[in-house]
């Protein structure tokens, strides 16, 4: 209905292969964009943007980081939370070792410590499959979890056992902290993700991001037609844990501001893989639609409340969690492919409105 | 602007002339656990023919495939190919050195579309590294645009234009066979496994099918070993015939050699045909 | 009424070659030509062109091609092949296009009787037809095929490639460039031949009509300067190249204002091309636009109730108000609003989806719409107009000039061309676009144009009182009833076939005492209709026999017997009795022309017994038939075709008139 | 040097001279060790007949002790509390069958397996919405299972058995060997065994797969019953002991997912190792709390070594 296609036609493989082939959908990216970078510092306020917004893209950052791993290259992953802790800890440990150094740059420098952790813990990935990586992968998210509370030296020895709250300021602007301005935390992340989103669509659809996927789809055809598993699967590992450890360090530098363990521990994993399947897999809308919906939901269920409804926390968290349970059996059951299939079979409609087909 | 060229090119450049030895299998036998797959099998491929393995079930058909192309490690025997011997290889290895292949049950990558899947038989051809990758626009992209126009010859040659973007999960099965014959030949191969390329086709899907087999053969000059059930198919298509019963090798020869083999025709009679 | 077309001031080109050479200066870097292939559209700019049909021009001169050779071009909508016209004119050959899904047979005799010295072939297919004709054909001395594939092995002699010839063109360029090439074609004249192109004549053999430079430059000028078309246009070229439509709408018209033609990747892919392509300017027989009608329809019903609801709700609005609004009548604001909110609903998607959102003006002809049809599109906002002509005038005869638009008429006489009405009813016409003759038949030409050049066009009709010329029938096929009413099958049959379930038609009752029709179902539609109404069926021929289909059928021709009774000249001819004919009517077995018009001597003559059995009064028949199939093989059909008849209605009778979804 | 006296010394000079500790930690070692291998029972009789990797079996676990205690809490006696609760249990395979399974047949393993993790937080949700989420204590002597200890004078130190855990192991060797019964002797349960191997078979004897599929659901909710009291007497009742029934999945690994037998030896393997490891090298080398992930980095690299399991026989890839 709103697409019009019609005289739309490329005259160059460049332009049949963009990303967004249709104009429609190209001018809808440039307004999200702008309502993003614009709209929302101007006019959303320190609870929208702190409590909502940076959180959200924080945590779609990491599902988008499991979801190359689980959706795109077929390696189902439990270790999520202790790969971002991974990031947290690292960055923690540089920020204080290099008190000067930009921090932005150090939590993207996180990043490749959790790469380094993802690659060890996803070697075994190369011998076994499905449920035994599973195994694997818990094995890395327990003992990373054990180390993070064992090993004193990653939290400077606080007698909090935690992260410290530590202040930044890069551009001449605070960025973390509690003096920190939440618009100019916001907008960091924001670009952070933006960019990270996008160099990710721009391996996915590359020649990696097609080996990845022949490993998911058929993986014995994918290394007759020359595809070596080894560096499909571990550049898996490695892409998705760096997203997954910058995430990682981002919550705890914009949103926690101190971190205790227990924000990496398994739930947390349960929680991006949640998101990954709820959303999508092997889409990255839906990892920010999964991440809309699974962090949100709680937040507006916890505000019934606000509305008359009278629970106490404890029970509306409870109702949220069963309603993510269905709402996970449900997806899986009706619609494997999650929220972002589900987008797409609108979409397909509204392009062939109004017909059916 | 044409793609027998380039293809034609890759897959003559293996030094080996036509009707020269190619491969040469000698006396492997494959076992898993106790059972017998395969049993002191020998034959060769010479360079250009379309060489037919055939056998009712179980014959330890495809397993000889796999052996090929490396999947299964054989206890016993050599492989001789491009006129070294092999040592065991992983099937990547195989891929690398130009053997590519199809499967009995059709064996697409169900996610991707008809464009992607046979993208990806080009995978080998394809080197930009991950930091390219990661930016796209420019030498990736460049690279990528290069392997799309011969893909989009592939696509022309097996007609399959209308299907170009479709996801391959939702295809008419001989259509999906199709493209994966497009995705093998997207490796530009020198030797091509064909296994059942027909299997579960009408009769006018077989014989576009053994057009498009001809066709490959003849423009390309590829190499084909392929296995078949249908008789008669193999006749018209084979320029040799091996015939494998319970793993042993029960003829060899030419199509009118082989239909005459008193063996063959038991073995035949014991299936339904 | 914009200016005609006088030759005398122009110092415009008179040739296409000088066109082409004019547009590559003019409109260098604008695209000419457009090709799906390989998956994108690869774009020609009109310099690229000229430097392309150079090189296969000259090509064409090393291979021996002399002034006035006749070169036959064979295939489907492909740039190469537009560029052959070109590159054969330069030189002063006439270029000869042929149907390309016309089986050996038929094309022997055309290229035979044009003794073509050369055959410039698509692919393979046709390569091997014209081989497996070559020994009738003394005169030929050279293939060309445009795409190699499964060509190496052959090695008959004077088969080259398309891509040959232009590099041993390209070779000439470099040694002694284009000078003389370009005296050629200085020397062809405005009134030498430009083309050949074969009616498929409905009765008898194809005629060849010779058309020159002047001929089709001027009536494209004429044409392009009626419709305001120029060097920004987009058409998607998919009718067969020998049809004058084409050869007009394609080339000849792309040269004169230099709009771009783009081609299809391949028949299957039309529609999505059509799409894609979004084409200014578009021209189709109603056949085409009969097909699209049913396809919406019958992917409408597979649509939710809702859907459809909403879509009937504004369709039916768009019946009321969106003609008026096209024509800039007065139209109520609440009214306009409505139609607005349609457009975003359903209009504009509907249009998006039929790729007719850029449609600046469309045209149908070859022969009449349906009003309904016809209607239809006018009231999406789509600017569809009829066009009246002939391959003997270069197409125009008559068309309707904007906001004149009526579903009955064929429009006024187009810019330069006369037109009047013999006694005998049949229309005649004078233009700078009549034909120079029939080639090697001049019988024939006196008999169809007059000393001072006046051309019969064989069709019955009249000027209404605004001017309107209305084509009522073939003046031969316009009969009369026992009774002494008027007969018009053409009439009645179109009345039938824009139902549609309905797919062909053919009248019979000239001096018979009433009128009775064969019936062809549409397979779409009426397969589409039975799958929802799980009606199971093994065969064509068994479903067009099931009692439902029967039933249906009964209801459209009584239907159109409504419509009949409702207008009093035709009132008389009402169908008293009806069949559904058990196969399709198919131009392999000669039962249509290529341009799928029925050929009713042919039809009578074949299924003879059935007309009999129409009026014997039987309530059924068992006819054999025999037919080819597609691959060439001859087989034979049969089954009992029953016979009903319908209710009748009194003359001047008002009726309701029912718009069919 | 130091690290090497640590690693291979020290652990073993203790053993040598406190036996009694070392016999104690076995002891411990068994019990938990049992209790592992009763959760992994349970994966394996629902991956065996429906070859659903049920995530969700260390939540059934809790689910049914919490279902138990809860029940009792709102004033049911005991034994009927232990009825309802086996109601609940079958009502959930039923249900789980109803609403999920036979929705989802040839579905891909993977999104089965992901099933069961929804599942898992259905459970979770609705537990503690019913019976709340603060932890609970098992009634264990309503149940009448035997409480208090005695102590054992060996080697000149003394070893405590708490008779819970005795019950514990006598528990789950009983109800191994029933289900061992039920496998082979009953109609039913070689019904079962053909359907791991093939699904016609199992159709031969007269039943139909969605029966089997609640029968193995129950079965698993049986065990997860029997599994949650054992457990919830030596700790408390609450969703915490997920963690521990996570443990599970080494256990399968070890002893493969298929495997009855493996089940147990691969429950008793981590169930004695970890206590070991942890005693005697993760307390004094690397601090302590090793038991959280001491089970799976075995198990990872066992898999490194066996990926199919010691028990699971190795199966060749077609193509």
């Amino acid at each position: 209905m709103f697409y019009r296609e019609a005289g739309q036609f490329k005259t160059s493989y460049a332009a049949d292969s963009a990303k967004f082939p249709i104009r429609q959908d190209l001018v809808a990216i440039w307004i999200y964009l702008a309502i993003g970078f614009l709209v929302i510092p101007v006019f959303g306020d320190k609870y929208f943007i702190e409590v909502i917004m940076i959180p959200f893209l924080v945590l779609a950052l990491a599902a988008i980081g499991l979801n190359i791993l689980v959706g795109y290259t077929g390696q189902i992953s439990l270790g999520t939370g202790g790969f971002m802790g991974v990031g947290a800890y690292s960055c923690y440990k540089m920020a204080t070792y290099f008190p000067d150094m930009n921090i932005i740059v150090l939590i993207l420098l996180s990043g490749f410590f959790a790469a380094i952790v993802g690659v060890i813990f996803g070697l075994p990935s190369l011998r076994i499959k499905g449920f035994y990586l599973v195994v694997t992968t818990l094995a890395a998210q327990f003992f990373l979890e054990w180390a993070f509370i064992r090993i004193p030296w990653l939290y400077n020895y606080n007698d909090t056992g935690a992260i410290n709250e530590i202040t930044r300021e890069s551009f001449g602007y605070i960025i973390t902290g509690a003096q920190s301005d939440y618009t100019v935390k916001y907008l960091v992340v924001l670009s952070i993700v933006v960019g990270m989103t996008w160099i990710a669509s721009n391996l996915i659809s590359g020649r990696i991001g097609r080996s990845w996927m022949m490993i998911r789809d058929m993986d014995i055809a994918a290394e007759l037609m020359g595809v070596r598993p080894l560096y499909a699967k571990l550049s898996a590992f490695a892409v998705s844990s760096f997203y997954c450890g910058v995430a990682g360090s981002m919550m705890v530098f914009f949103w926690q501001g101190s971190a205790e363990v227990e924000i990496f521990d398994y739930n947390r994993s349960f929680q991006i893989l949640f998101m990954v399947i709820l959303g999508g897999l092997g889409s990255l809308l839906g990892s920010f639609l999964g991440a809309a919906i699974i962090f949100i939901l709680p937040i507006i269920i916890r505000a019934a409340p606000d509305y008359g409804i009278p629970i106490q926390a404890a029970t509306a968290d409870h109702i949220s969690l069963i309603i993510i349970g269905v709402l996970i059996v449900v997806f899986l059951i009706l619609e494997p492919l999650g929220l972002a299939r589900l987008w797409g079979i609108i979409k397909q409609k509204l392009r062939v409105w109004p017909f059916p087909y | 602007m044409n793609v027998h060229d380039t293809v034609l090119s890759a897959a003559m450049d293996d030094g080996i002339a036509p009707g020269e030895e190619l491969l040469h299998v000698d006396n492997i036998s494959l076992s898993f656990g106790g059972v017998k797959a395969i049993t002191d099998v020998s034959f060769d491929i010479l360079k250009g023919e379309i060489r037919a393995i055939i056998g009712p079930n179980g014959a330890g058909k495809t397993s000889m495939l796999n052996v090929i192309n490396g999947f299964y490690h054989p206890q016993e025997g050599t492989i001789t190919y491009r006129g070294e011997e092999r040592r065991r290889m992983r099937p990547y290895q195989a891929a690398s050195s130009g053997i590519s292949r199809t499967f009995q049950n059709v064996a697409l990558f169900k996610g991707m579309s008809t464009l992607d899947n046979i993208m990806a038989g080009r995978t080998l051809k394809m080197h930009k590294n991950f930091f390219w990758q990661m930016w796209r626009h420019g030498p990736a992209l460049a690279e990528e645009i290069e392997h799309r126009k011969v893909v989009e010859e592939i696509i022309d040659f097996l007609e399959i234009e209308a299907i170009r973007k479709a996801p391959v999960g939702t295809l008419p099965y001989g259509l999906q066979k199709r493209v994966e014959l497009g995705r093998a030949l997207a490796a530009e191969p020198s030797l091509l496994l064909l296994d059942e390329p027909m299997a579960g086709m009408n009769l006018e899907e077989k014989e576009d099918m053994s057009r498009f087999i001809i066709d490959v053969n003849q423009q390309y000059g590829t190499t084909i070993a392929l296995i078949e059930h249908d008789m008669g198919v193999v006749m018209d298509l084979a320029d040799r015939v091996m015939v494998l019963d319970y793993g042993k090798k029960i003829g060899d020869g030419l199509p009118e050699e082989v239909q005459k083999n008193q063996d063959v025709i038991d073995a035949y009679l014991g299936v339904s045909h | 009424m914009s200016r005609v077309d006088t030759r005398a001031h122009s110092d415009a080109p008179d040739t296409f070659p000088e066109y082409l050479l004019l547009n590559a200066k003019r409109f260098a870097t604008r695209p000419a030509f457009r090709h799906k292939d390989f998956g994108i559209w690869q774009t020609y700019s009109w310099s690229e062109v000229l430097e392309q049909i150079r090189a296969f021009s000259l090509g064409l001169r090393e291979k021996g091609l002399q002034k006035g050779d006749k070169v036959a071009v064979v295939g489907q909508n492909r740039p190469r092949l537009y560029w052959t016209f070109c590159a054969v004119q330069a030189l002063g050959g006439i270029p000869v296009p042929v149907y390309a899904d016309s089986v050996a047979e038929e094309m022997v005799y055309v290229l035979e009787h044009a003794e073509v010295a050369f055959a410039v072939c698509q692919d393979q297919e046709q390569i091997d037809k014209v081989l497996s004709i070559r020994e009738q054909l003394p005169t030929l001395r050279g293939l060309f095929y445009d795409e190699n594939r499964g060509m190496r092995d052959y090695d008959e002699p004077g088969l080259d490639s398309i891509d040959h010839v232009m590099q041993v063109g390209r070779e000439v360029f470099e040694r002694e460039g284009d000078a003389k090439w370009l005296e050629q074609i200085a020397g062809n004249k405005g009134e030498d031949i430009s083309v050949m192109l074969y009616t498929s004549g409905t009765t008898g053999r194809p005629k060849g009509v010779m058309l020159s430079h002047d001929n089709l430059v001027i009536s494209s000028r004429n044409g392009n300067a009626f419709d305001k078309l120029d060097e920004t246009e987009e058409i998607i070229a998919y009718l067969p190249l020998a049809w004058v439509g084409d050869h007009v709408f394609s080339y000849a018209q792309a040269y004169v204002s230099g709009y771009c033609v783009c081609c299809p990747e391949s028949p299957e892919t039309a529609d999505e091309d059509r799409r894609e392509i979004a084409p200014t300017y578009f021209f189709a027989p109603p056949r085409v636009f009969e097909i699209l009608l049913t396809s919406i329809t019958v992917r409408m019903e597979d649509a939710s109730a809702v859907k459809q609801k909403m879509f009937r709700h504004f369709m039916d609005h768009a019946r009321r108000v969106g003609e008026p609004i096209l024509n800039g009548e007065k139209v109520g604001v609440w009214d306009r609003l409505k139609y607005m909110a349609g457009e975003f609903l359903v209009y504009g998607p509907l249009k998006n989806r039929l790729g007719m959102t850029k449609m600046k003006v469309g045209y149908t002809a070859g022969e009449a719409i349906g009003p309904e049809i016809f209607r239809f599109y006018r009231s999406l906002g789509l600017n569809l107009k009829q066009l009246y002509g002939q391959t003997e005038a270069s197409v125009y005869i008559s068309a309707q000039p904007d906001g004149e638009i009526r579903a009955d008429t064929v429009g006024t006489p187009s810019p330069g061309v006369e037109i009047k009405i013999a006694d005998s009813g049949e229309v005649l016409y004078r233009s700078p676009g009549v034909f120079i003759g029939y080639y090697k038949n001049d019988q024939a030409t006196s008999d169809t144009k007059t000393k001072d050049g006046w051309v019969h066009t064989g069709d019955a009709g009249f000027i209404d009182q605004d001017g309107h010329l209305r084509i009522i029938d073939r003046a031969k096929d316009v009969g009369k009833l026992k009774d002494g009413s008027l007969f018009a099958p053409k009439y009645i049959e179109n009345k039938l076939k824009f139902f549609p379930n309905i797919k062909e038609a053919v009248a019979f009752g000239d001096n018979r005492e009433k009128c009775c029709v064969f019936l062809n179902i549409d397979l779409t539609s009426v397969g589409n209709w039975a799958e929802r109404n799980n009606v199971s069926y093994a065969s064509y021929q068994e479903l067009t026999q099931h009692p439902l289909v029967i039933e249906m059928m009964g209801a459209h021709v009584e239907q159109v017997n409504r419509d009949l009774a409702s207008e009093e000249m035709v009132a008389g001819s009402q169908i008293h009795r009806f069949l559904v004919l058990h196969k399709e009517l198919d131009p392999d077995d000669g039962e249509m022309t290529r341009t799928m018009k029925v050929r009713r001597s042919f039809i009578a003559e074949r299924y003879g017994e059935l007309i009999e059995a129409l009026y014997d009064g039987s309530s059924e028949k068992f006819i054999e038939t025999e037919v080819v199939f597609e691959d060439g093989r001859k087989g034979k059909i049969s089954a009992t075709v029953s016979i009903l008849d319908s209710t009748v209605f009194e003359a001047g009778q008002q009726t309701i008139r029912e718009a069919a979804e | 040097m130091e690290l090497f006296n640590q690693i291979f010394v020290d652990p073993f000079v203790t053993m040598y001279e406190l036996p009694d500790l070392l016999l104690q930690t076995l002891w411990e070692g068994f019990v938990s060790g049992t209790l592992y291998s009763l959760i992994a029972l349970g994966f394996v009789l629902i991956f065996k007949a429906s070859s659903v990797f049920n995530f969700a079996q260390g939540i059934m676990v809790v689910f049914a002790a919490l279902t138990l205690v809860g029940l009792h809490e709102l004033g049911v006696p005991a034994y009927l509390a232990l009825l309802l609760t086996l109601g609940v249990m079958y009502l959930l395979a039923f249900s789980v069958e109803r609403l999920v399974l036979r929705h989802m047949v040839n579905q891909p393993d993977i999104i089965l397996f992901m099933t069961t993790i929804g599942l898992t937080f259905i459970l979770i949700g609705a537990g503690e919405l019913v019976f709340g989420g603060e932890p609970k204590a098992m009634i264990t002597e309503e149940l009448g299972l035997p409480t208090g200890s005695s102590d054992w004078d060996v080697f000149g130190g003394i070893v405590i058995f708490q008779h819970i855990d005795i019950a514990a192991a006598v528990i789950a060797f009983l109800l191994i060997l029933g289900l061992a019964i039920f496998f082979n002797k009953t109609r039913i349960g070689r019904a079962l065994r053909a359907v791991a191997d093939d699904h016609q078979a199992a159709l031969s004897v007269g039943i139909s797969l969605n029966q089997i599929w609640v029968i193995v659901w129950f079965a698993a909710g049986i065990v997860a019953l029997a599994t949650g009291i054992m457990w919830a007497a030596k700790s408390d009742v609450s969703f915490a002991l997920q963690v521990v029934a996570l443990k599970a999945l080494p256990v399968l690994v070890l002893g493969g997912f298929t495997s009855i037998p493996g089940a147990i030896v691969g429950g008793l393997i981590i169930g004695f190792s970890e206590k070991l490891f942890d005693l005697y090298w993760g307390v004094p080398i690397l601090g302590g709390g090793t038991e959280s992930w001491f089970a799976f980095i075995v198990a990872l690299l066992f898999l490194l070594y066996r990926p199919e399991g010691l028990f699971g026989e190795k199966h060749i890839e077609r193509i």
